[in-house]
C-alpha cells in the first residue's frame, strides 16, 4: 500500500505562538501532521544593534549587548569586553578575570536552566520548568546583589568591572551551589529520564556532526553531535586555561548521537561542569585587586579590526569590531550562535511531525533577541 | 428510581391539585437541576484543587489573598468564582468566517454529553437519577458525544489550529474508547450485569471484595481503564487536542467567554464521570472499605465522592508531572499496549473465573 | 630639569616603592617633590601591570596572532601559487585580500584542500569602506587543524557582485542574506537572496555609511523628535 | 519483544519515579517556595553591606533622581547616556557661585563647587531609560543617582512608578520657572545697569 498524500497546507507558526520563544514566524508546509518544509522568517525583534553601535561610544555599546541575548547578558558583555581588550591590548588583573568567569558560569547555569526548562514546557511538562525558574531566580538574586540589575547587567566593562563583589557574595554563591547540585539530579530524574520525554526527544531531530559544522552550529548543539569543541578549552580566553573542567558531548545514550535528547543532556551536564568551574574560580579568586585598575580613561582603540570569539551558553559568540581610531566603532558585527542554530532547523526538522518540529526548535535553544539583534 | 420516588412524593403531597403529567415533568426537572448545581459546585471545587495542587507541586503558593484590596479571599478560596465571573463577563467573539450555527452548537453538545452521563452515576444506595439496567453501557455511549462536539468545534472555527485539534481529538477519543470499553467488559463479566448499582452491590463486603482485588488481572484492567479515561478526557499527558505549546489551544482556539467556559466545565465534568465509573466499577462504589464501619447509605455518598475525588487528584497529579505524548505515540500506546493488555485481561479473567470461582 | 634632581627623584621613588613612604615627602623643593610623587604614582601603576605581563608571557595561548598569522601567510602563499591573479592589492599578515572573480573556486579549494580544510565559516560581514567601496569579510576556521583565516573581498558599490559560497558552507546562506540585507552586496548564485532581518519592502541598505532614514514607512511618519521632547 | 516489555517497564518506573518527586514537592511546597505576595510583601532591598565605598557607587537600578541643588550642568550624564534619554539645557549664571533666590538656584554644591551655570532644563525620559547606570558614574558631584540602596539617605527606594500617561514618565528636574526667572533677572540687571 502506498503512502496517501493529501493536499499540502501552508501554516504559519508564529509570530505569536507559545512555542516560538519570542517573535519568530515559521512558515511550514504540512501534509496532515507531517511537516515537509520550514521557512523561518526573522526580524520581528530587529532593533538595529549594529547600526546603533556605529553611533555610540565603545562603552555605551555594552548595554546594547545586554539586550541581544537577554537570557545570558553576562556572557554577552564578556564577549564584547574580551574583544575590546584584545583590540586595545589591555591586560586585566586576575581578580577581574576570576570574577568574570564566576559571573559567566553562573549565567551559563541560569541560561541552561531556562533552556532545558522551556524545552520541557514545549513538550508539555510544566513542573520542571517552574522548578528551574525557581533556581534561576536564586542566580539572578546573586547578580542583583552584585550589580543591582536582575536581567540586563552592564556589569563587565572594558578593562574591568562596574563593581567589585559585594561582601558575602562568595558565601552566598557557595550556599547556592550546595543547594543547587542535588537539584540537577532531580531535574534529570523528573524530566530527563521520563519515558515520555525520552520518547519525544530521543532519535528526534538528529543533527550529524558534518551537518552541524557545515551549518555553523556551535555550542551545546554542536557538542551534542559528538564534537568536542568548546572555546573555553580549544581557544581559551580569560583564565579558562587555569581551570579544570570537562567538555560534555552527546553520546547517544537514549538514541542516536546528536538527537534532541542529547542536546538536552549536554546542557544538563554543562550545568554540572559550570558548578565545578564556579567552585574552582572561587577558590582561586585573589583576595585583593582593584577592579578598575586597567580601565582606560578614554576608550579609543587603535585602527584595526578584530574577530574575537567567546563561548556563550548558546555557542560561539563572535564580535567583529573595526575601529577607525575614533571613539565610536566603525563597524561592529555580532556573530550570534542562535542565528546559525536556527538556520539548521529546516535541515534537521523537515519531514517530522508537527509536535517534533516544535520539540526540535525547543532543543536548539534559540533566543530571538540574539537572532534578530 | 429517583424520579419515581420524587414523583410518588409529589403526588402524595399535591394529590389531585395538578395534573400528573406536570408532576412528572417537575419530578424529572428536579434531579436535572440538582445535577446542574452539583456540576457547578464540583467544578469550582476541582478548579481550586487543580490550582492549588499544581502550585504545591511547582513550589508555588497558588491563588492567595491576604489583607487589603480586591483579593481572592482567604487562601484564594474565591479564585474559581472569580474565574467563572471573568469568563461570564468576557466578550463573546464569533469569528466572521466561522460556521456560525455549528460554532454555537459545539460547546452545548460537549456539555450535554457530560451532563447526561451524570444521570446514571450512583452516588449512594438509592441516590441515582436513573437506575438504568444498561447503566455502564449508557455512560460509555453518551460519553462519546464529546468527540462529535470537538470535531464540530475544530471544523466550525475555520482555523487551522482548531482543525488540527479537532482531528486529533477524533482519532484519540475513538481509539481510547476501545481499551476503556474492553477493560470494563471484565467488570461486567465478573458482576454479570450492566446495571451500575448491581455492579456495586456485587462488591459488597469490604475492601477485598472490590473488583480491583478480585483476581490478579483486575489491577491491570483498572490501570488500562484509568489511563484510557484520562485520554478520553483530554488531560495531560494526552491533551493533544488542545496542546497549548503546539496547537495554541487546539479546538478551543477561537472560543472565548462563556462558550470556552463550557468546554472547560465539561472537561472537569467528564473527569468526574470517568472517575466515578472507575470508582464504581473497580473500587467498590459507595461501599466502605471495612465492613460495618461507616457503612450506612448516607456514608455511601461520602465514600463515592471520596473515591472519585482521589482518582481526580491522581489525574491532576499526573498532569503536572508528565510531558505530553506525540500523536503517533498516543496511537501506539493505545493499539499496541492497551488493546492487547485489555484482550489478555478478558481471556485471563474468563479462565480465572472458570478455574477458581466455579 | 637638572640631572641631579632627576637622580634625587629616582632615588626617592625607589625608596618609596621599597616601603619608605617619607622618602618622597622629605624632598624639600616643592616642584621636585610634586614631580617625585607623580613619578611614584606612575611607577606604582606600572608595577602590577608588569606582573601581569610576566604572567601572560608564560602562557602562549593568551595571544592568538602568532598561530593565525602563520596560517594567513601560508594560505596567502599557496593562493598566490595556485590562483596568482586572484590576490588583490598589497597583502597583509592579518588577512588576505582577494578579487571577487573566481572566489567560488578559491573557496572550494580552501574548503577541500587537506592542508587547510576550512570546514567552518565562522562569520561573514559586510563592510562599507566609504568612497564607493564595499567589502565582504569572511572568517574561516578549521575544526580539524584549529586555525583561522580572514579573507576580504572588495567590490565597488555600483556593481557589488560577489560569488556566493552558500553551496559550500550552508551557514553562508543566512550570513549572505544578512550582508545583502544590510549592505546590498549581491551574492551571485545564491539560491534565495532575500532580505532576512528587515521587511521585504524596505528601501536602502541600512549599514552603508550613506544611508538615510526614510521619511515614511507604509504611510507612517518616522518620528524624528519624540513627543514632549521638542 | 524484549524491547516491548523493557519499554513498558521503563515507562512505568520513570513515571512512578517522576510522580514520587512531584509528590514530595506537593507536601514540601513551602520549603522551596520563592513566591512573594506582592502588595503585602515586597522584594527585600539589596543588601547594604556592599564591598566598596557607598558614597561613590550605586548598585541599585531603580528610577533616576537628580539633586538639582548639586547639579553644575556639566552635561557628562547626557553624553554618557546610550539612549539619549537625558536632555540638559544650561545658561550662564550672572555671578559664579552665588545663590539666586528668585529661581531657588543654589550657588555652591554640597561638595563646595561653585556653579557657573544655571540648569534651566533637566529632563529624563524614564520610559526610554535602559537602566544601564552609565550616567551616574561620571557625575562629579554625585547628584544624579538611582533611588534607594546606598542612596536611601538621599532618596528612598521607589520602584513602583507606572503612570497612566506616557508623557508623565518624562521627569523634569529643573527648578520650575528657572528659564523665565533668569530672563527676568537679566532684564532687571540690564535695567539697573
Amino acid at each position: 500500500m502506498g503512502v496517501v498524500h493529501g493536499q499540502e497546507m501552508v501554516l504559519n507558526i508564529g509570530p505569536q505562538h507559545p512555542a516560538t520563544h519570542g517573535v519568530l514566524r515559521l512558515q511550514v508546509k504540512t501534509d496532515g501532521e507531517v511537516i515537509s518544509e520550514i521557512t523561518p522568517y526573522l526580524g520581528y525583534l530587529h532593533r538595529c544593534f549594529e547600526k546603533h553601535c556605529e553611533n555610540v561610544s565603545y562603552e555605551q555599546v555594552i548595554p546594547f549587548t545586554d539586550r541581544c541575548d537577554y537570557l545570558a547578558s553576562m556572557t554577552m558583555n564578556f564577549g564584547y569586553v574580551v574583544a575590546m581588550e584584545q583590540l586595545m591590548d589591555i591586560k586585566v588583573n586576575d581578580r577581574v578575570q576570576y570574577i568574570r568567569v564566576i559571573m559567566a558560569e553562573l549565567q551559563r547555569i541560569a541560561s541552561h536552566l531556562l533552556a532545558t526548562g522551556v524545552f520541557g514546557l514545549d513538550l508539555g511538562a510544566f513542573t520542571p520548568f517552574l522548578h528551574m525558574l525557581r533556581d534561576r531566580e536564586r542566580i539572578i538574586d546573586l547578580f542583583e546583589m552584585t550589580c543591582g540589575a536582575r536581567l540586563l547587567y552592564n556589569y563587565m566593562w572594558v578593562g574591568g568591572l562596574s563593581h567589585d563583589l559585594p561582601k558575602g557574595f562568595v558565601e552566598e554563591t557557595l550556599r547556592f551551589l550546595d543547594y543547587f547540585e542535588p537539584k540537577v539530579d532531580e531535574f534529570e530524574n523528573l524530566l530527563g529520564h521520563n519515558k515520555i520525554f525520552v520518547e519525544r526527544t530521543a532519535d528526534i531531530g538528529i543533527m550529524p556532526a558534518e551537518v552541524a559544522i557545515n551549518y555553523g552550529v556551535t555550542g551545546p548543539n554542536l557538542r551534542a553531535s559528538g564534537i568536542k569543541w568548546d572555546l573555553r578549552k580549544d581557544d581559551p580566553y580569560s583564565v579558562y586555561d587555569r581551570l579544570d573542567f570537562d567538555v560534555p558531548i552527546g553520546l547517544g545514550i537514549k538514541g542516536t548521537v546528536g538527537d534532541s535528547w542529547d542536546r538536552f543532556y549536554v546542557r544538563l551536564q554543562e550545568m554540572r561542569q559550570s558548578i565545578n568551574i564556579v567552585r574552582q574560580a572561587i577558590d582561586k579568586l585573589p583576595k585583593d585587586g582593584d577592579v578598575h585598575q586597567s580601565m582606560p580613561k578614554k576608550i579609543r582603540p587603535p585602527k584595526g579590526s578584530i574577530y574575537s570569539r567567546t563561548e556563550s551558553p548558546r555557542g560561539d559568540l563572535g564580535y567583529y569590531i573595526e575601529s577607525d581610531g575614533s571613539d565610536t566603532p566603525y563597524r561592529l558585527k555580532m556573530r550570534s550562535p542562535a542565528f546559525t542554530a536556527l538556520g539548521v532547523l529546516n535541515e534537521i526538522a523537515g519531514g517530522w511531525l508537527m509536535s517534533d518540529v516544535l520539540a526540535i526548535l525547543g532543543s536548539l535553544d534559540i533566543v530571538l533577541g540574539e537572532i534578530d539583534r | 428510581m429517583t424520579v419515581d420516588y420524587i414523583f410518588d412524593f409529589l403526588t402524595s403531597l399535591l394529590d389531585g391539585l395538578i395534573g400528573s403529567d406536570y408532576l412528572l415533568l417537575v419530578a424529572m426537572l428536579i434531579p436535572c437541576l440538582a445535577i446542574f448545581g452539583f456540576i457547578t459546585v464540583y467544578a469550582l471545587v476541582v478548579i481550586y484543587a487543580e490550582l492549588k495542587v499544581s502550585s504545591f507541586i511547582q513550589d508555588k503558593v497558588g491563588p492567595m489573598g491576604q489583607g487589603v484590596g480586591l483579593h481572592a479571599g482567604k487562601w484564594g478560596l474565591l479564585q474559581p468564582v472569580a474565574d467563572a465571573l471573568k469568563l461570564l463577563l468576557k466578550e463573546d467573539i464569533i469569528p466572521s468566517s466561522a460556521d456560525k450555527p455549528l460554532f454555537i452548537l459545539a460547546p452545548f453538545m460537549i456539555f450535554i454529553g457530560a451532563f447526561i452521563s451524570f444521570v446514571a452515576i450512583p452516588f449512594g444506595d438509592s441516590i441515582i437519577v436513573a437506575d438504568l439496567n444498561i447503566g455502564i453501557f449508557y455512560i460509555l455511549g453518551v460519553g462519546s458525544i464529546a468527540v462529535l462536539s470537538l470535531i464540530l468545534a475544530g471544523w466550525a472555527s475555520n482555523n487551522k489550529w482548531s482543525l488540527y485539534g479537532g482531528m486529533r481529538s477524533a482519532a484519540q477519543i475513538v481509539s481510547y474508547e476501545i481499551p476503556a470499553g474492553l477493560s470494563l467488559i471484565v467488570v461486567i463479566m465478573l458482576a454479570g450485569t450492566l446495571n451500575m448499582q448491581d455492579i456495586i452491590k456485587y462488591q459488597a463486603g469490604g475492601i477485598f471484595n472490590w473488583i480491583i482485588f478480585d483476581n490478579p488481572f483486575m489491577p491491570v484492567a483498572f490501570v488500562v481503564y484509568f489511563i484510557s479515561a484520562i485520554a478520553e478526557t483530554n488531560r495531560t499527558p494526552f491533551d493533544l487536542p488542545e496542546s497549548e505549546s503546539e496547537l495554541v489551544a487546539g479546538f478551543a482556539t477561537e472560543y472565548s467567554g462563556m462558550r470556552y467556559a463550557f468546554f472547560f466545565l465539561s472537561e472537569y465534568a467528564n473527569m468526574f464521570v470517568v472517575s466515578a465509573v472507575a470508582a464504581a466499577g473497580f473500587l467498590g462504589g459507595w461501599h466502605s472499605p471495612i465492613v460495618g464501619i461507616m457503612d450506612s447509605s448516607a456514608w455511601g455518598v461520602f465514600w463515592m465522592i471520596n473515591k472519585t475525588g482521589f482518582l481526580i487528584f491522581v489525574m491532576i497529579w499526573l498532569r503536572w508531572t508528565l510531558p505530553r505524548l506525540r500523536v503517533d505515540q498516543l496511537m501506539n500506546v493505545c493499539w499496541k499496549v492497551f488493546l492487547p493488555l485489555a484482550l489478555i485481561n478478558i481471556f485471563g479473567v474468563a479462565i480465572w473465573t472458570v478455574v477458581f470461582n466455579s | 630639569m637638572s640631572e641631579d634632581k632627576q637622580k634625587l627623584i629616582n632615588d626617592a621613588v625607589e625608596k618609596a616603592l621599597a616601603g619608605d613612604a617619607d622618602a618622597v615627602n622629605n624632598i624639600e623643593d616643592r616642584v621636585t617633590r610634586a614631580k617625585a610623587k607623580a613619578a611614584l604614582v606612575k611607577a606604582q601603576r606600572e608595577q602590577p601591570k608588569k606582573e601581569d605581563s610576566n604572567d601572560d608571557a608564560s602562557k602562549p595561548d593568551e595571544k592568538e596572532p602568532p598561530v593565525s598569522n602563520n596560517t594567513v601567510q601560508k594560505v596567502s602563499a599557496s593562493l598566490a601559487a595556485k590562483f596568482p591573479k586572484s590576490l588583490d592589492g598589497e597583502q597583509n599578515s592579518d588577512w588576505i585580500q582577494l578579487k571577487p572573480e573566481n572566489w567560488f573556486e578559491i573557496a572550494k579549494w580552501l574548503k577541500d584542500n587537506p592542508d587547510f580544510y576550512f570546514d567552518s565559516l565562522q562569520c561573514n560581514t559586510g563592510f562599507d569602506l566609504g568612497e564607493g567601496l564595499l567589502e565582504s569579510r569572511y572568517n574561516f576556521h578549521s575544526m580539524k587543524h584549529l586555525h583561522c583565516v580572514e579573507i576580504r573581498i572588495r567590490v565597488s558599490a555600483e556593481k557589488p557582485d560577489i560569488p556566493s559560497v552558500e553551496s559550500l558552507w550552508r551557514v553562508a546562506d543566512w550570513f549572505e542574506r544578512e550582508t545583502y540585507d544590510m549592505f546590498g552586496i549581491n551574492f551571485t548564485g545564491h539560491s534565495d537572496l532575500r532580505r532576512i532581518l528587515l521587511p521585504e519592502d524596505w528601501e536602502g541598505w541600512p549599514l552603508r555609511k550613506d544611508y538615510e532614514e526614510q521619511e515614511t514607512y507604509h504611510g507612517i511618519v518616522v518620528p524624528k523628535v519624540k513627543e514632549g521632547w521638542e | 519483544m524484549k524491547r516491548y516489555f523493557t519499554d513498558i517497564y521503563e515507562s512505568v518506573s520513570s513515571i512512578v519515579g517522576g510522580m514520587g518527586i512531584t509528590l514530595v514537592h506537593l507536601f514540601r511546597a513551602r520549603n522551596d517556595n520563592v513566591t512573594l505576595q506582592y502588595p503585602e510583601e515586597k522584594w527585600p532591598r539589596p543588601e547594604r553591606n556592599i564591598g566598596f565605598d557607598h558614597s561613590s557607587y550605586n548598585v541599585i537600578r531603580s528610577r533616576l533622581h537628580v539633586d538639582m541643588d548639586d547639579c553644575i550642568g556639566c552635561l557628562k550624564c547626557e553624553r554618557a547616556c546610550p539612549v539619549d534619554c537625558i536632555k540638559i539645557v544650561t545658561e550662564k549664571a550672572p555671578v559664579r557661585g552665588e545663590d539666586l533666590k528668585e529661581i531657588k538656584h543654589k550657588g555652591v554644591t554640597s561638595n563646595g563647587t561653585r556653579k557657573a551655570l544655571v540648569v534651566t532644563r533637566f529632563d529624563i525620559d524614564m520610559s526610554e531609560c535602559c537602566y544601564c547606570n552609565l550616567c551616574t558614574y561620571p557625575c562629579p558631584e554625585e547628584c544624579i543617582f538611582m533611588t534607594g540602596g546606598p542612596n536611601a539617605k538621599k532618596h528612598p527606594i521607589d520602584y513602583e512608578f507606572s503612570e497612566p500617561d506616557r508623557s508623565d514618565l518624562i521627569y523634569r528636574f529643573a527648578k520650575k520657572g528657572a528659564k523665565q526667572g533668569l530672563e527676568e533677572l537679566r532684564a532687571k540687571q540690564d535695567a539697573e545697569a
